[in-house]
């Protein structure tokens, strides 16, 4: 049984190492500690990472946890990735676009909406992990349903995919 | 129009349609359709060696604003009084709402690569690739075996098969075959792959590939692919069989 | 230019994100600092990590920076990442049970075999150390040959390659 100091220290470098989004109960779990006494910790180490004017933050999104960067660096760090990654294209994100709002949806629902076939840049997405099969609709032909998948988030800075704007609204300044 | 934007610089009809129509500074409510599709057509006819898969989807555009102006030019039938309500909607609504539809996305799109630039603020996650799981390779004697086996028997098949048919793969009797082969595996159908270890040469494959189309086209088998990777499987249709084909 | 805490913030971020050491005078680059007016603040920002008992340190080697996570808790890390088993695929087991029965082979061989082009599988199998070079074979253009490397044995669970099974006949010469 670790100390409660001991579980605080845990739980920072199991966030440091999973760059994702770590649930509460995977947290528990892992720790071997109740649900009720890990709570408090958590919201003592957020409190800790999210008071002072540090580089890094924890966010907390729909009962799970994520270290990250503050968003006011974006600009800074924005600057370090792109040799390490080759930017996608404008078709490939329009099609992350629909799949991003629309999900779950079939190729044959995107294509009707961008007006062209895409089967290259579905094999290219999901090549690159940015979407994933999501089972089959129930229709004629049982079409693979896509939806965006973990990396999505990461490659487009996203804590969760509350984050993107709502899509009535006028996206922000195009 | 002062000078022309090169086809290639368009991700697709709806993204064309929109240029033209903001160059113009048309209401997108109320779009000219002789006049955009005039324009249109011009783009298409200014284009050299394209990549057909692309011009395709420009081509069923242009033909969809075709038969639009074709629409908005037919008279009104006056002595049909019942079916006024439907005739007085706007052909071009469908149209209005794809184009509306589409540049939301388009508008999304431009916002991810902002996003993906750093240019709107962002989070960033540690790049953690050495944390991530090694990959444990699984594999097993029996299968190298079959995969040896499976080469040695296609290569002595095609050593013996030296004598080249001439003449034409009769489809219909390929049609027949396959229909045959399907309603022999029942329900669990056959791998696309089994199929083509079928034929004996080329044009025999190429005769049981086209048979296939037919019969999908027909609707008496289906094909099916669980995902991307996988296998695709012919399944005869339910209710058919051989013998009502 | 950044204010002094900005600057330990953005050396914060920039750590946290790359998971390597990085070099002072590249943190003095990106950040557009003076070396002299850096080095103080990265130090505040060591003390400010290792002076609490926390379950990240930053460390300096070598006149670079590294974020990581505390050794103590390496064993409740390491049960988080078990090994992904992967299939390898129709393509490569094919290559390879080439490889096994005729080697040493040349990549001409096993494409006349195969009938496709097998350079990304060669490449492949050459990274995951399941084939090995063997020498050139004496023929025009003195082609490399291949045979199968130590950890194909122990992929495919064989003590050695005589206990492969005996095939009544061989592929037979294309």
């Amino acid at each position: 049984m670790l100390m409660r100091d001991e579980v605080k220290a845990a739980a920072e470098a199991i966030l440091f190492t999973r760059s994702e989004a770590v649930p509460l109960e995977e947290l528990v779990e892992i720790l071997d500690v109740g649900l009720l006494d890990l709570k408090p910790i958590m919201q003592e180490l957020l409190l800790q990472y999210n008071q002072e004017k540090r580089g890094i933050q924890i966010v907390e999104v729909e009962g799970a946890y994520l270290m990250c960067t503050r968003p006011e660096f974006a600009g800074l760090l924005a600057g370090l990735h792109p040799p390490l990654r080759k930017r996608l294209s404008t078709a490939a994100l329009e099609t992350l676009a629909v799949i991003a709002y629309q999900q779950p949806v079939t190729r044959a629902q995107i294509e009707a909406i961008r007006g062209v076939k895409i089967d290259r840049i579905i094999t290219m997405l999901l090549d690159r992990n940015l979407i994933e099969e999501a089972g089959h609709k129930t229709a004629p032909g049982k079409p693979v349903l896509y939806q965006t998948a973990p990396e999505f988030l990461k490659v487009f800075g996203l804590a969760s995919l509350n984050d993107l704007p709502v899509l009535e609204e006028d996206i922000p300044d195009v | 129009m002062s000078y022309v934007v090169a086809l290639e610089a368009f991700h697709g009809p709806l993204d064309l349609l929109l240029y033209l129509i903001e160059e113009s500074q048309l209401d997108i409510y109320d779009i000219p359709i002789a006049r955009i599709t005039d324009q249109y057509l011009a783009y298409l006819a200014d284009t050299g060696d394209w990549d057909l898969d692309r011009l395709g989807d420009f081509l069923v555009m242009a033909s969809y604003l075709l038969q639009l102006k074709s629409r908005m030019l037919l008279p009104k039938n006056p002595l049909k009084p019942q079916q006024a309500e439907e005739s007085e909607a706007d052909p071009r609504e469908e149209l209005v709402q794809k184009l509306l539809s589409y540049k939301r996305y388009r508008q999304v799109a431009h916002y991810l690569a902002r996003r993906e630039q750093g240019e709107v603020e962002r989070i960033f996650y540690r790049q953690a690739d050495e944390v991530r799981p090694e990959e444990e390779l699984v594999a097993d004697v029996k299968s190298l075996v079959s995969a040896y086996k499976a080469l040695r028997d296609q290569i002595k098949h095609s050593q013996h098969q030296v004598e080249i048919p001439s003449g034409d793969v009769n489809i219909d009797l390929k049609m027949k075959q396959l229909m045959a082969m399907l309603t022999q595996k029942r329900h669990r159908g056959m791998a696309f792959g089994e199929l083509l270890k079928t034929a004996a040469n080329r044009k025999e494959l190429l005769g049981y590939f086209l048979a296939l189309l037919e019969l999908l086209r027909q609707r008496r088998v289906r094909a099916v692919q669980p995902d991307h990777k996988s296998d695709i499987r012919i399944y005869l249709q339910a209710g058919i069989s051989h013998v009502d084909a």
